[in-house]
């Protein structure tokens, strides 16, 4: 196990610095190796997501998706992003000029600090907070004022409904992620996602919570959905009705950014329902089947992760391609009347199996 | 009713105008006076009960401007083919029946569009498809050099 | 109680319903091999299209360049957009009678919808619907074209 | 702003407004050319005002100077989904006019292509439905059903869509030797994949919460509108012309006239949906008994209709359409009208919208399954 665990290499790398350089000094490169890491990171996992949905996409209606450029179109999305790169930025000329080039890097630094949070792998991990959840929850959510501002100073009433529509709708999931995440939480009995992940060494929590926080889950994947405005509830850009919604005015790499922070909060819910309900870098382990628990050990956590992360976000396109989209006020409804109810005894349900030990 | 039952029945109830059996329906022809109150009856007599307009032509006759009106009565399946003439053909004027039956207020507004045919009392008498002071292309004396390509 | 009830049960009737849709989908995405696309200019050689699809009008010429076109303009007269312009000219045949025949057909692909009216109404059946649909060319003038090959005369015992 | 900031300071309230939207020319959901000019409060539509004329190309006038077997290949283009219904609306009105009697093989070819050419527009209005409410993936799995329609198309009409097939007096060619065997096989296929669409979309609860109750259009708006069609029947109005005035090969045949009293958008929704049941039902009946005998009466090389007026309704996808010949005993129509359903249908939609969302102005409209150039013309 130990050969797979990252502690080592980053307390390796932090001692060499720390040695050979002042301590701010030290600190400052060691900042600017970790911003790069995560850029690349996410540069890249973004246009494989990019790639991979539209792969995925394809086969659930019997297409093929990109196959011209590369083997079976694998560089389609670099070249994509090159035309995106080489484009003209377009802007209204009644669009407020500030605003409007602020919003998308407002979105795009909420999904960045989400995503340092998240522990990829033992010692793979930016900052440890101990409330990380509650962190989490909260950067998760101020993606939302960029898609506010974008809709607002774009000057276009397409835009402004879409980002009406968006804020209303995340102001609303918000809670059912968060409360979701509380039902684990009431668990897990910590909010660090390092403890959470070691609390799952035996069984993970989907297995050993069963019932509550295997509702819990569903409810977390649906309101994680709604949070990341993807289909089916992508109310905010929904093509039929508002063109493009809140990035209908943006073009180039300001709507790129768009575009990749979407795939990046696609990644981000699917590796918080990892991490909190599918045991994160943990591998499978089932109480006493030795040998199984073994085999299960040699496969490195990174791709235990990985893993985890793809299924999740497979479920989630899956339904993305299947479902009608929702009206704005049924989105309401569902959130009031069906999901916040669910929740709220769901959490008393958890509290109680916690109470009587009735888990694994 | 059947046709003939029909035009028997027209006869008898409206002696202004002109019943006649067509090849395919019963035709009649009213003055364009008269037009509006045809229409009235038409459509409020319980035995007759025309509620169905389903097409509505204007024509570009050499001396004046026809409007041809297709009822149908969805109670009782007969149809009628109601024709009307305008007194003047360069400024037609005739009264609308948009107000008994809905649907001629659209089919109205392109007779308007395509043949200037102007009609009394239509709450929104616009161009339909054309720009406004486009010209009247259905009129058989309408040029365009540029888009018409004589053969 | 009961409004209670069926607040539950709507709500593992919908999500029924939801998972109904999800096995359609899912049916599809595990059986790839059943996937309709076609590769379209890589399958260039094996894409064989219908013997009657009308891609544009063409007029057969034999091994020695002979052809069914007699120049009487039918065509002409049937086709609905004018994409169609017979030139003919007068020559003196062998025997010494003066004899209008083709000199060039011209027809304007850009301008034909492809209705079928000059085939059906030719009677010498001297143009047919060809089967080629890739038109796209650089320049609009080379969408004009001479349907009879340079040279080209009328075979042997076509009735005038 | 000035203005909006003094009723802020006066009222002490949120100054609200209405505030109007262009939704097209170019818009996704308009699918074409038509331009809604929407009045909104918030999400909720006021007013809808079509704007069409943006294809307007003057097929009418066109006409005028055609002939009526040139006139044919026009109809195609008017809508382009159901051109064979308008190629036969013009060629029986033709054959009406001149009292030519085609023969009855003639008839049971035009109505199989009919119901093919339905069920053709069927699926592409159920992927496009799909698509409007946000399921892309119906719009794949309509048009891989659809390829094989058009392939049947192909092979005996030589086109996919613009067939140009019916002519006056019989049609172009004969079918093709295929034609029985591919429509057999088709008739197969689709009825497996027919339940795969109530699966994926019909049960679902999305789209039933978000049809059931919307754009209601009452059984009297819908005659005083004129909405024909798989529309006009949801609101219970009996308006199919296959039944009330049946011509080709439909007074042979058996077939329900599907009629809904719900007047909602599900009700227009699972009417064309049972209308593609009742389709294969039409299309089986006759498949297996084509007559033998000529596919076109020998009509005379210049056709002149007799002076008169002469019109002729048929039962398109879309609604009732009517051709109008006014003939003056020239080569060329005097004046030819089209009665297009989408004409009438389009402007049934400030009356059905009113008070709904803007999501829902999106399914409405394309429940009523509009053709931008059958309007325009």
């Amino acid at each position: 196990m130990d050969i797979y665990n990252f502690t080592t290499l980053t307390h390796n790398i932090h001692t060499g610095l720390a040695q050979s350089f002042a301590p701010w000094l030290a600190t400052t490169i060691e900042w600017v190796i970790v911003g790069v890491a995560y850029l690349l990171f996410v540069a890249l996992f973004g246009l494989f997501l990019v790639y991979a949905e539209r792969k995925v996409c394809a086969a659930f209606q019997q297409r093929l998706g990109p196959m011209r450029v590369g083997k079976w179109g694998l560089l389609q999305t670099i070249a994509d992003f090159i035309k995106l790169l080489m484009k003209e930025l377009i802007m209204p000329r009644k669009a407020d000029w500030f605003l409007y080039n602020l919003a998308p890097f407002i979105v795009i630094i909420a999904s960045f600090l989400a995503i340092a949070a998240l522990p990829f792998a033992p010692g793979l991990q930016s900052m440890d907070f101990d409330i990380g959840v509650f962190y989490l929850t909260a950067v998760s959510s101020v993606g939302v004022i960029g898609i506010l501002l974008a809709g607002w100073s774009s000057n276009n009433k397409y835009s402004l409904i879409g980002a009406m529509r968006s804020g209303a709708q995340i102001l609303s999931y918000e809670l059912s992620v968060s409360l979701s995440l509380l039902t684990m939480v009431v668990f897990a009995g910590t909010m660090q996602f390092s403890a959470i992940v070691e609390g799952q060494r035996d069984a993970w929590f989907i297995f050993s919570g069963h019932i509550p926080a295997i509702i819990a889950f569903v409810v977390f994947l649906i309101a994680g959905t709604a949070e990341t405005n993807r289909g089916p509830f992508d109310l905010a850009e929904a093509e039929s009705e508002l063109v493009a919604g809140f990035h209908t005015e943006y073009s180039g790499i300001k709507f790129a950014m768009f575009f990749l922070a979407e795939y990046i909060n696609l990644f981000i819910i699917s590796a918080v329902a990892a991490t909190v309900f599918l045991g994160g870098w943990m591998p499978l382990h089932f109480g006493n089947l030795e040998s199984f628990n073994h085999v299960m050990d040699f496969i490195p956590p990174v791709i235990w992760f990985f893993g985890k992360v793809l299924f999740v976000i497979f479920v989630i396109m899956w339904f993305k391609w299947t479902f009608p989209r929702l009206r704005v006020d049924q989105i309401l409804t569902l959130e009031w009347k069906y999901l916040l109810p669910i929740n709220l005894v769901n959490i008393l349900l958890m509290a109680l199996v916690v109470l009587t030990k009735f888990h694994f | 009713m059947t046709k003939e039952e029909l035009i028997s029945y027209l006869t008898g109830n409206f002696p202004e105008a002109e019943v006649k059996s067509g090849a395919q329906y019963a035709e009649m022809t009213v003055k364009a006076s008269d037009l509006h109150e045809t229409a009235v009856q038409l459509k409020d007599t319980a035995e007759l009960s025309f509620d169905y307009v389903f097409c509505l032509t204007g024509v570009d006759y050499a001396e004046n401007m026809g409007i041809i009106y297709h009822i149908e009565s969805v109670e009782h399946r007969h149809t009628i083919v109601l024709k009307v003439r305008t007194a003047d053909r360069l400024n037609p004027v005739i009264d609308t029946v948009s107000d008994v039956w809905i649907t001629a207020k659209y089919h109205e507004r392109e007779a308007y569009d395509l043949l200037g045919i102007h009609f009394n009392n239509h709450t929104d008498l616009r161009r339909l498809f054309l720009e406004d002071g486009w010209g009247f292309p259905l009129r058989k004396d309408y040029v365009d050099e540029i888009r018409i390509v004589e053969r | 109680m009961k409004s209670f009830i069926e607040y539950i049960v709507s709500i593992f009737k919908g999500v029924w319903t939801l998972l109904v849709g999800m096995k359609v989908t899912a049916k599809y995405f595990f059986t790839p091999w059943n996937n309709v696309t076609q590769q379209y200019p890589e399958n260039r050689d094996t894409l064989v299209m219908f013997d009657r699809f009308r891609g544009e009008v063409i007029m057969p010429h034999t091994e020695n360049n002979e052809h069914l076109c007699t120049g009487c303009g039918i065509c002409e007269l049937n086709c609905p957009n004018g994409s169609i312009e017979i030139i003919s000219k007068s020559i003196i045949t062998p025997e010494g009678k003066k004899k209008r025949i083709i000199d060039q057909h011209i027809y304007h692909l850009g301008m034909c919808t492809l209705c079928n009216l000059c085939v059906k109404a030719c009677p010498t059946g001297a143009i047919v619907m060809g089967q080629k649909f890739e038109h796209a060319v650089w320049d609009r003038a080379l969408l004009t074209k001479v349907l009879n090959q340079p040279g080209s005369k009328i075979a042997e015992g076509v009735k005038e | 702003m000035s203005e909006i900031r003094e009723v802020i300071i006066k009222t002490d309230k949120l100054a609200t407004d209405k505030y109007q939207v262009n939704m097209g020319p170019q818009h996704p959901s308009t699918h074409g050319v038509l331009r809604l000019l929407v009045t909104l409060e918030g999400e909720k539509v006021l007013n809808v005002q079509p704007h069409s004329g943006y294809i307007h190309s003057g097929i009418e006038k066109m006409c005028e100077a055609i002939s009526y077997p040139q006139i044919i290949h026009l109809t195609d283009r008017m809508d382009y989904l159901s051109a064979h219904m308008n190629n036969e609306a013009v060629a029986l009105c033709v054959e009406n006019a001149l009292q030519v009697e085609v023969p009855d093989r003639v008839k049971y070819i035009r109505t199989i292509m009919d119901e093919l050419a339905r069920l053709a527009s069927h699926q592409l209005w159920w992927c496009v439905f799909g698509m409007d409410l946000g399921a892309l993936t119906t719009f794949f799995y309509g048009l891989r059903d659809r390829e094989h329609i058009l392939d049947i198309f192909e092979e005996t009409c030589g086109a996919r869509m613009t067939v140009s097939y019916s002519t006056p007096g019989g049609l172009m060619f004969d079918i093709h030797p295929n034609f029985q065997k591919r429509v057999k096989d088709f008739i197969k296929y689709f009825r497996t994949k027919l339940p795969e669409y109530d699966k994926l979309l019909s049960g679902n609860v999305i789209l039933r919460e978000r049809t059931e109750g919307i754009g209601h259009l009452s059984y009297k708006d819908a005659i005083d509108f004129g909405v024909t069609g798989p529309s006009g029947r949801a609101s219970g109005f009996s308006c199919d012309v296959r039944k009330h005035n049946p011509y080709s090969a439909y007074p042979f045949v058996k077939f329900n006239e599907i009629l809904d009293h719900r007047c909602d958008t599900l009700a227009r929704y699972e009417v064309r949906i049972l209308e593609m049941y009742e389709s294969l039902n039409i299309i089986e009946q006759l498949i297996d008994n084509i007559p033998e005998g000529d596919y076109a009466v020998k009509m005379k090389g210049v056709l002149k209709l007799p002076e008169g007026e002469f019109y002729q309704r048929v039962e398109t996808a879309r609604g009732e359409f009517g051709v109008f010949i006014v003939s003056d005993g020239k080569k060329n129509p005097y004046r030819v009208k089209f009665r297009s359903p989408g004409f009438s249908n389009l402007f049934a939609l400030n009356n059905m919208t009113k008070g709904h969302k803007i999501a829902d102005l999106v399914a409405i409209m394309s429940t009523l399954d509009l053709i931008i150039p059958d309007i325009d013309r």
